[in-house]
């Protein structure tokens, strides 16, 4: 086996395992943000789904050849900031924890903010 | 008719029409003095017709008109024969006198100009109506005569009574017109016969056509709901709330024989079988003997005339509808003897409302002394309509009787009718004619006076007419009754009637009916009471079943408005879905385009995973009862969307997705944060259940079709053009872009206007605020440099 | 391919149906989104799924190298995808603000535009 | 951005000779994308200069007036010399996008151009200065803007995007002062309408995934080489159903009387004349034209269809209580009474079928062709008459809801007296909406009454003659309860269960209406209502021609592709 | 938000992205991008300025109104379009020009400028939509 | 002139990216830049020479603790029993520019175990989330004596 | 040769680059409360992100295209603390609590702010969590 063929066939298995890993790593974060609890997890959650989104585009791209799909991932860097300021300072100016909501819920029942916590 | 004849016709058509135009002006500067020029017009186009009699009463038959709207093969045009040319001068000459005497009777009436216009238009409508040839022409005479009446029924707006009795009339009229339309429409598209011209000369054509019966049936409504045919009749009594000139217009000589115009001009085509021997005479027959009983429960002398008016219509119909050449005659004879004498009555009445203001009958008595001319004039009309000779009402009558002496169950049955009716409107007759001249003058009537010439003119002339007519009866049958006759029959006739009267049976009938007349006016008093006893125990009537009528179908489409509009827009939407589900499945099923069963897709593993992925997207965003997580999922299943682009060679769908997906969200969560969103928000199981259903109709249909679609083979002609000139003529690279900016620039055109636009409409949505909420947020714009 | 992505295609539909047939506009809202990706994916798969190549025309030829993926519903899909964010967009403010106003997000409540207590209309003339 | 030129300049020339339409283009071509373009450049002009709002309506009436001539330009031009086509892009038929514009086209921008010169006269005086700086007259550009387009592209998804277009023009009005029934409303139509337009673009996707084209000339040849497809079945029934939607006919109706009783009374005029016929002609066009064969099949349908709308318009009308919302319902049973035109080609099949042996056959069929066209072509004068006639009473109740301080009929009343002018042309308009003649309303429906005839259906006449009947009923109510009672005193209550007294309309424009601005519209549009009534042939010859158009669309395809496609 | 963390850094990276979308605007006619996707990358620009500084500084920024730029785009492509009836061709046809400035060759086409069109309409539509749901949001 | 060379900075950034080297590529590149900044143009009050070497002395270090800072949650994530003592700590600040502040607390997020979460209203404390808080002051005196020792050297 | 040795620099790149991308997805998934998944979040995470990005700048096949992998990177590391601290500030001023496992908390309890507009006071959290040490 030359260098060359040791080069091209780790590099293949490597995109292969950098994919499996990246689609277990596309698993854990949905668990995440589908379990929350708070909404910052969730966030949290949706953030690193953007990263692994990003380097699954790169991934993707270095399997396929289409190099270009680098501007797609870039958009996305961009837009994953944004949605995490966005959600930042949609917390704050919510101005309230999950649990503070359930808790106003249970006196004054009809209004709280956007609802929070898994239900039981 | 030659050219100059053709214009002279069309001017006749358009005089009373111009008069309308004209007719406020005049009046504003003329006042009531502007009857006496615009009188001319109608009295032009009377003289216009007249100058067509000569050549009628020989037979000749004179046509004019042009190609009105040729893509639908419908002409403008006209007919002049004996039917059209003796109700045209009864239009026109009555008109002249009626114009004469609203002058004088809304003398100062703010509205007199308004006034002058409607009743011109109307005249022009029916003079139309019955010159027309072209069967449309004489639909839109005959709508247009529906819709000036309205007008003209309503004109004392500001009661309800005359809102009621216009809206009755246009629903009535308007109604039966439209099964009249049918009718014409039908006979056009089944025999091709596009004119009554045509019609006539076609024999037995509608006779023998397939739908002879549904034709008959759609005429008759027309011409029933005009007439006033019982149960019908309801509209005429209540459009009384007119002034009375009106009343004495369209129930005289126009409006109300429209349908008798119609039946006589359909004689020859339709009549003479079994199904219009009965019933029209069974109609008729009814309608003479309720309206004649009914005409003597009223007290108001205009509702006693408008009920004898109904009788006399019946007894038109029941006479066209025996439709023999005799009772045709009597039919004609009456017909133009009724126009006059009841015209004249109708002024009348009009005149001792003007005079003694009330025309309630035990309120009037006395007024002969105060009203010589127009106690005169009643006279002359009450005799003719009594059928007294010499006044052509006797002619009408005698001929009738003639008609009708066979010994025959169906005859003697008529017969029978036509003697009750005859004698009930003698009474009528005389009570309106007579009774308010009489006797002693009660004290609430102060200062009776005279009206003006114009007031009692008309019905003077009416009245002498009637005399005249009967007179000279040799010209008068010329001219007049002959033609008309003929022409209803659809064969010359000759009519011998004359004022002497002959000893035969149908004077006995005469001297009979008379007799009967006489004792049931003396009896009158206590004949109303007892009608209107009888009435009040029914307690019931069509003019109260009109009202129930109304009300009725205004609840019912009430209730059927709010069950199919019920104002929720889950209702809706589930509608609209179940309605796309079936327009999917409806086909699929019928033309069976289902897909062929697919073998196993062979994906790599992380396609699977992408796939995956969209799922877990999908269901919290369906299922999670917490908003915000079914927000995020919905990030997801985008982000899963962009990746399926981009691992099918679609990199700037994959851009874009993951941008406007993000954004989506963002933006979704931004506007939330005020949102202090109810917590109760499940949905019932109901409501889940429905949309799990329709949900699950939608998607598999939706899926099915894709995939047998997807089976196909594709032609990809449009892509590989794309694909080769993409660089080599727009000098791009990226297809994609190219199609966009240049290929198909235009889509993207529209595409940034609706981003225009959405970018204005929420800047719109967000400043414009109503109440004191509004004065929080200033517009920006103030502040900027 | 084209199996699963009908298969998708129906998994969307059925959810924007299942959440536009909602009584809370938030929730059609969210079926508004996936409507939108369900028609996005429809017009993609019913331009068939070839090569994966993207199309653009690599540097130095005048024509794509080989066979590239389709790009007329790409270009369809990103004009329908705006016109699908603008409304989206539109749609979100317009909840905003209806529940500002209106105080609620349930359609049933919302009865402003066609009141329920409507009585019946004049039965007289 | 990278620098490229051509290498040799002959081969491109030679490239673009088969890929591009050559040839100089006339200026007056230009004709066919001028209405688009028009709208967008003063939608785009005026929201440039959206601060300066009283200065806006200088800019905008002109802007219709042009819009309204370029129109009438284009009618001219098409009734001269048939129907004419550009290439977007000046790419060869059917690569690039097609606006082709045929007499129906033609007829249907005239007549849209008329109305939108009239709403926007009547919007200078009803307009608020508020509402003018958030973008009423560039709302009503692009709503325009999306009108015509719709009316000239010969490109199934570029109608898709001027729907889009239009729609959103036309939330933006609706929207437009923000009301809580406005809000209401808004979110009924807007959600409905957006699944109707996305059904469209799913159709539309589908039949690219059919046909791989988008070019409706394209379409139309291809679909007639594959009769008895049940692919093209499936997309005609979902385009009929996202048509029918747009159209507001039953049972997709709901989101009409939901909401176009909610904004402004002009803007109510607006869509009641453009918005649901636009769904009306992209039904004509794609069913009709593109797809004769389906059409054929689904004709029973539309006619069940047309039916029921006409009859749930005709009794919502008799139903309402507010003179708006009872309008809502009288464009509804005009949508109903235009798809009875629609619902009968199918008898070119059955006749044929049932025509005896050879001779007869040629006879049925071109009897029946006489129906289609007598049908078609009585729906699209029925079309336009509806589109004047919907404006012109929604801006005459405008007026008289201003003048009365109420749109409710228990409330309204006195204006007989008060202003004859404009309850004459009410009257006028309310006898129009009835079909009654004179009016342009009747011949269109003689037309339609005689086509069902022929065709064999003569309950769908019935139909007709029957809502026909009903509309004259709510016609002579609402003029006789508004127009000629007197202004009821202490609101008399109308019938023994006690019907109850709405507030004042809020969206009833500020008294002060009746004048200048909101007369001399009305008054342009009853020239219409009378020219089309009494003397309707010139109306006629050209509905005849379109309709002929759709149903022979020879003359539409070689437009497209040239005389040899 | 007031942090001076994120207010420090947000400016630049704001003009960094605006840069960005130009860039993305003008070679999306080669490869992936375009006008409308530049214009969603400056609007988020604008989103994150707004979020940081606030509303003010980015309509002092943009100078215009947003949906006056958005309208300018609109007019831009509109008119782009209609330069081809100055060459009596179809509408929307492509001019395209390859001057060569300062040695190098430039391309200039009116799509090109239809592409800014697209750009300025959506930078313009949807940064006043942000800003419009931002104002709201802090008072 | 600061903004100057941000601008000159923009410029060659637009030539690397968009991978056209020549002169009117980058007096475009130039124009962009300059367009970008003027967005931005109120906010101009870094000094000169501050971001000049900003931008090239301390981007090693950023990478540099990143990567350890990486390893160290991986390891920690991947270890079977987490043995956290994680807590907030009060860092008081020395650097008081914004810009010092803001590299400060960007450095302190990207290396092992703290993360910053905000600046007191009067710039004075620095709150910063730690993962193990066992001896808060050995970890702030390792912050005071490292990278804000260091930042202070680059920027004055 | 060197092409060979940077395609197997590329390899080690992606695993290494995925393996912190999936430690990072676990990290958020196992770590306690929301302040300490943040480390994970924001240094595994950009981290794994911006190895795979540097694997394709190094095999991209155009410098550009190269460089603007590079850029990507930069970005990443730009906004990556600067996206954590944003969101710690804004979970620790709204409230959310340490997980209980902290042993320290010197920061201020949040006050209450008045950008959400009408949070009853009662509800909000008036300190954190009680266990911790205030040391
Ligand atoms: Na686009
Ligand atoms: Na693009």
């Amino acid at each position: 086996m030359t260098l060359h063929d040791f080069a091209v066939s780790f590099f293949a298995l490597a995109l292969t395992g950098g994919l499996i890993l990246l689609c277990i790593a596309f698993l854990l974060t949905v668990v995440r943000i589908l379990l929350g609890p708070t909404l910052p997890d969730r966030v949290l959650g949706l953030d690193v789904l953007t990263n692994v989104a990003i380097g699954f585009i790169a991934v993707i791209a270095l399997d396929s050849g289409y190099t270009l799909y680098v501007d797609v991932a870039i958009g996305l860097c961009l837009v994953g900031f944004l949605a995490t300021v966005a959600f930042a300072r949609f917390i704050l100016s919510r101005g309230k924890t999950e649990s503070a909501i359930r808790e106003a819920r249970v006196g004054v029942d009809a209004e709280a903010g956007l609802e929070g916590g898994p239900r039981p | 008719m030659t050219g100059i004849e053709a214009t002279n016709g069309y001017i006749a058509l358009a005089l009373p029409f111009l008069a309308a135009a004209l007719a406020p002006l005049l009046t504003r500067v003329l006042g009531q003095h502007a009857a006496w020029p615009l009188a001319l017009a109608p009295a032009a186009a009377f003289f216009i017709l007249f100058g067509a009699v000569p050549g009628v009463s020989a037979g000749d038959v004179f046509l004019f008109g042009f190609d009105w709207i040729p893509s639908f093969d419908i002409r403008f045009s006209f007919r002049l024969d004996g039917l059209s040319t003796v109700f045209g001068l009864l239009i026109t000459g009555i008109g002249t006198l009626i114009v004469l005497y609203s002058g004088g009777y809304l003398a100062g009436h703010k509205d007199q100009g308004r006034f002058f216009s409607f009743i011109f238009l109307f005249m022009g409508a029916m003079l139309g109506l019955v010159l027309a040839d072209d069967l449309m022409t004489l639909f839109v005479y005959w709508e247009l005569t529906s819709i000036t009446s309205f007008l003209l029924i309503g004109f004392d707006h500001h009661r309800e009574a005359a809102r009621r009795g216009a809206i009755q009339a246009l629903v009535i009229t308007g109604g039966g017109g439209l099964a009249l339309l049918a009718g014409l429409i039908i006979i056009r598209e089944l025999t091709g016969l596009a004119s009554m011209t045509e019609v006539l000369a076609a024999g037995d054509a509608l006779r023998d056509s397939a739908l002879y019966a549904p034709i008959l049936i759609l005429v008759l409504c027309g011409a029933f709901t005009k007439s006033a045919q019982m149960p019908f009749h309801v509209w005429l009594p209540n459009a009384m709330e007119a002034p009375t000139p009106v009343s004495a217009y369209l129930h005289s000589a126009t409006m109300v024989k429209a349908g008798i115009y119609l039946l006589l001009r359909f004689h020859p085509a339709l009549g003479d079988t079994a199904l219009w021997t009965t019933i029209l005479p069974a109609f008729g027959a009814v309608t003479l003997v309720v309206g004649a009983l009914l005409a003597l429960r009223a007290t108001d002398i205009k509702i006693t005339l408008a009920y004898t008016t109904v009788a006399s219509l019946g007894l038109l119909v029941m006479l066209i509808g025996v439709g023999t050449e005799t009772a045709i005659i009597a039919a004609v004879l009456y017909l133009i003897a009724h126009s006059l004498f009841k015209g004249g009555l109708f002024m009348v009445a009009g005149s001792v409302d003007h005079g003694a203001h009330t025309r309630e009958i035990d309120r009037l008595g006395g007024l002969g002394r105060a009203m010589p001319i127009t106690f005169a004039a009643a006279m002359l009309c009450a005799l003719s309509m009594g059928g007294v000779t010499p006044f052509v009402g006797f002619l009408a009558k005698e001929e009738i009787y003639h008609a009708l002496e066979y010994a025959d169950p169906y005859y003697i049955a008529l017969m029978i009718a036509a003697i009750v009716g005859n004698a009930l409107m003698f009474a009528a007759a005389f009570i309106v004619a007579l009774k308010p001249f009489v006797g002693r003058m009660p004290e609430t009537i102060d200062h009776p006076h005279e009206g003006t010439s114009t007031i009692w003119l008309g019905p003077l002339v009416l009245g002498i007419a009637g005399l005249v007519g009967a007179m000279f009866y040799t010209t008068y049958h010329q001219l007049f009754s002959g033609p008309m006759a003929s022409a209803a029959v659809g064969a010359p006739v000759e009519i011998g009637i004359g004022w002497v009267p002959h000893l035969n049976l149908a004077f006995a009938l005469s001297m009979a009916t008379v007799a009967l007349g006489v004792v049931i006016y003396l009896l009158s008093a206590r004949l109303r009471s007892g009608i209107a006893g009888f009435l009040a125990a029914v307690g019931w009537g069509p003019d109260k079943g009109f009202d129930q009528a109304m009300r009725g179908l205004i609840r019912g489409a009430v209730r059927i408005t709010r069950l199919l509009q019920p104002g929720q827009l889950d209702q809706y939407m589930a509608v609209t879905i179940a309605v796309i589900i079936a327009a999917l499945f409806g086909p699929l099923i019928y033309t069976g385009g289902w897909p062929a069963i697919p073998e196993f897709p062979r994906l790599h593993f992380y396609e699977w995973a992408v796939f995956a992925l969209l799922l877990a997207g999908i269901l919290p965003v369906v299922l999670a009862t917490n908003r915000l997580t079914a927000i995020l999922s919905l990030g997801i299943q985008g982000f899963a969307v962009a990746l399926i682009f981009m691992l099918l060679g679609a990199p700037d769908l994959s851009f874009t997705q993951f941008m406007v997906e993000t954004l989506s969200v963002v933006i979704l969560a931004l506007a939330m944060t005020r949102l202090k969103l109810s917590v109760a928000d499940h949905r019932p199981l109901r409501d889940k259940i429905r949309a799990g259903v329709l949900a699950i109709a939608a998607g598999s249909g939706f899926g099915l079709f894709l995939l047998s679609i997807a089976q196909r083979p594709f032609d990809r002609t449009l892509s590989d053009f794309f694909e080769r000139y993409s660089y080599a003529i727009a000098h791009g690279r990226n297809i994609v872009n190219v199609i966009l900016v240049d290929f198909r620039g235009i889509d993207t055109m529209g595409e940034i206007g609706v981003v225009m636009v959405t970018g204005l409409a929420v800047l719109a949505l967000i400043r414009i605020r109503v109440g004191p909420k509004g004065a929080r947020y200033p517009d920006p714009l103030e502040e900027t440099p | 391919m084209e199996t699963v992505l009908s298969l998708a295609v129906a998994c969307l539909f059925a959810a924007a149906v299942y959440l536009l047939t909602s009584r809370r506009i938030i929730r059609m809202l969210l079926g508004v989104v996936l409507l939108g990706n369900a028609v996005n994916l429809l017009i993609f798969t019913a331009g068939r799924i070839g090569p994966s190549a993207p199309p653009i025309i690599p540097g130095g030829l005048s024509v794509p190298a080989g066979l590239i993926a389709n790009p007329l519903p790409q270009a369809l899909i990103l004009t329908a995808i705006v016109i699908s964010f603008s409304f989206f967009a539109f749609l979100l403010v317009l909840t905003y603000r209806t529940y500002e106003d209106l105080d609620t997000d349930n359609t049933d409540e919302m009865r402003l535009a066609e009141p329920e207590d409507e009585g019946l209309p004049p039965l007289g003339y | 951005m990278e620098a490229t030129s051509p290498s040799v300049e002959y081969s491109l020339e030679m490239l673009k000779a088969e890929a591009m339409v050559t040839g100089p283009v006339a200026a007056s071509d230009y004709l066919i994308v001028l209405p688009v373009l028009v709208c967008f450049i003063f939608g785009a002009g005026l929201l440039m200069m959206r601060k300066r709002v009283s200065q806006q309506a200088y800019f905008a009436i002109p802007g219709l007036v042009l819009l309204f001539a370029i129109d009438v330009a284009v009618l001219l031009k098409v009734a001269a010399e048939g129907p004419w086509t550009m290439m977007m892009g000046g790419w060869k038929p059917p690569f690039g996008i097609a606006f082709t514009v045929d007499m129906m086209g033609a007829l249907f921008l005239a007549v849209s151009g008329f109305v939108a010169l009239a709403c926007g006269i009547y919007a200078v005086a009803s307009i608020s200065s508020t509402e003018r700086r958030y973008g009423f007259f560039p709302f009503m550009f692009l709503m325009m803007g999306g009108v015509s387009g719709a009316f000239l592209t010969g490109d199934v998804f570029n109608l898709y995007v001027w729907f889009e277009v239009l729609l959103i023009g036309s939330f933006g009005l609706l929207i437009l002062g923000s009301r809580h029934d406005q809000l209401d409303g808004a979110t009924k139509y807007c959600f409905l309408n957006l699944v109707g337009t996305t059904l469209f673009l799913i159709a539309t996707g589908y039949l690219y995934g059919v046909f791989g084209t988008l070019n409706m000339a394209d379409i139309a040849i291809k679909a007639a080489a594959m009769e008895n497809d049940s692919a093209v079945y499936i997309i005609g029934v979902l385009y009929l159903a996202s048509l029918s939607l747009k159209a507001a006919a039953f049972p997709l109706n709901f989101w009409l009387p939901a909401s176009y009783h909610t904004p402004r009374f002009v803007v109510s005029a607006l869509f009641a004349g453009l918005l649901t016929k636009v769904g009306v002609y992209a039904l004509i066009r794609l069913l009709l034209m593109l797809f004769p064969a389906e059409h054929a099949g689904l004709a029973p349908v539309i006619a069940w269809i047309a039916g029921l709308t006409m009859m749930v318009g005709a009794l919502g009308a008799l139903a309402q209580t507010d003179i708006r919302r009872l309008l809502n319902y009288m464009v509804i049973a005009g949508i109903g009474t235009i798809m009875a035109g629609l619902a009968l080609p199918q008898i070119a099949e059955v006749m044929v079928a049932q025509a005896g042996p050879a001779g007869e056959l040629a006879a049925a069929a071109s009897t029946a062709a006489g129906a289609m066209q007598t049908g078609l072509s009585g729906s699209i004068y029925y079309a336009l008459h509806s589109i004047v006639v919907m404006t012109a009473l929604y801006l005459t109740a405008g007026v008289a809801a201003s003048l009365t301080g109420s749109s409710s009929l228990a409330q309204m009343g006195g204006l007989w007296r008060s202003t004859p002018l404009l309850a004459a042309l009410m009257l006028v308009f309310l006898f129009a909406v009835s079909g009654l003649p004179p009016f342009s309303g009747f011949w269109p429906k003689v037309a339609l009454v005689r086509a069902t005839i022929i065709a064999d259906m003569p309950w769908l006449a019935a139909a007709i003659l029957v809502s026909g009947f009903l509309m004259t009923v709510a016609s002579a109510r609402v003029f006789a309860l508004a127009f000629w009672r007197p202004v009821p005193e202490a609101v008399e209550v109308a019938g023994a269960e006690g019907a109850a007294v709405p507030a004042p309309h809020p969206a009833a424009p500020a008294p002060g209406l009746y004048g200048p601005w909101s007369l001399v519209p009305l008054l342009g549009l009853v020239v219409f209502v009378f020219a089309a009534g009494l003397s309707p042939e010139w109306l006629a010859r050209l509905t005849d021609v379109a309709a002929a158009g759709v149903i022979d669309p020879s003359a539409y395809l070689s437009s497209v592709f040239g005389d040899a496609p | 938000m007031r942090t001076i963390i994120f207010r420090t850094v947000a400016p630049y990276l704001t003009s960094l992205m605006v840069l960005f979308s130009i860039f993305v605007l003008l070679r999306g006619h080669n490869e992936a991008g375009g006008g409308f996707i530049g214009g969603l990358v400056a609007a988020s620009a604008f989103g994150i300025y707004g979020i940081a500084c606030g509303v003010g500084p980015v309509r002092r920024a943009m100078y215009f109104h947003p949906i006056s730029i958005a309208a300018a785009g609109l007019m831009l492509a509109v008119l782009s379009g209609v330069a081809s009836l100055v060459v009596s061709s179809q509408f929307l046809t492509g001019l395209w020009a390859f001057p060569e400035i300062l040695g190098s060759e430039v391309a200039i086409s009116t799509p090109l400028f239809f592409d800014i069109g697209v750009y300025l309409v959506v930078v313009g539509a949807i940064s006043s939509i942000a800003l419009a749901l931002e104002e709201r949001d802090t008072d | 002139m600061t903004m100057l060379l941000f601008n000159l900075v923009l410029a060659l950034m637009w030539v690397v990216v968009s991978g056209s080297f020549t002169l009117l590529n980058l007096l475009f590149g130039f124009l962009l830049g300059g367009a970008a900044l003027y967005l931005i143009r109120e906010e101009g009050n870094m000094s000169y020479a501050g971001r000049a070497r900003l931008g090239f002395s301390l981007f090693l270090l950023f990478l540099l603790e990143l990567l350890k800072s990486a390893w160290r949650v991986a390891v920690m994530v991947l270890s079977p029993n987490m043995n956290l003592k994680p807590g907030i700590l009060a860092f008081p600040l020395r650097v008081k520019s914004d810009a010092e502040i803001t590299l400060l607390a960007n450095m302190i997020t990207l290396t092992p175990g703290t993360l910053s979460i905000d600046v007191s209203e009067d710039r004075s404390t620095l709150y910063i989330h730690a993962f193990d808080c066992s001896d808060p002051d050995a970890a702030k005196a390792d912050i005071r004596d490292g990278f804000e020792a260091r930042i202070l050297q680059v920027f004055r | 040769m060197i092409d060979d040795l940077i395609l197997i620099l590329a390899g080690l790149l992606v695993l290494a680059g995925s393996a912190f991308a999936a430690i990072a997805a676990l990290g958020i998934l196992r770590l306690p409360d929301v302040y300490t998944r943040m480390h994970s979040a924001s240094k595994a995470g950009a981290v794994g992100a911006g190895m795979l990005l540097l694997a394709l700048a190094l095999t991209a096949d155009s410098t550009p295209t190269a460089l603007r992998a590079l850029a990507a990177v930069v970005f990443i590391l730009l906004t990556a603390p600067l996206a954590a601290h944003l969101l710690a500030k804004a979970a620790y001023s709204v409230g959310y609590k340490l997980g209980p496992e902290s042993v320290l908390d010197e920061m201020p309890p949040p006050r209450p702010t008045n950008v959400g507009t009408d949070a009853p006071n009662s509800a909000r959290n008036p300190s954190p969590q009680p266990a911790i040490d205030p040391s």
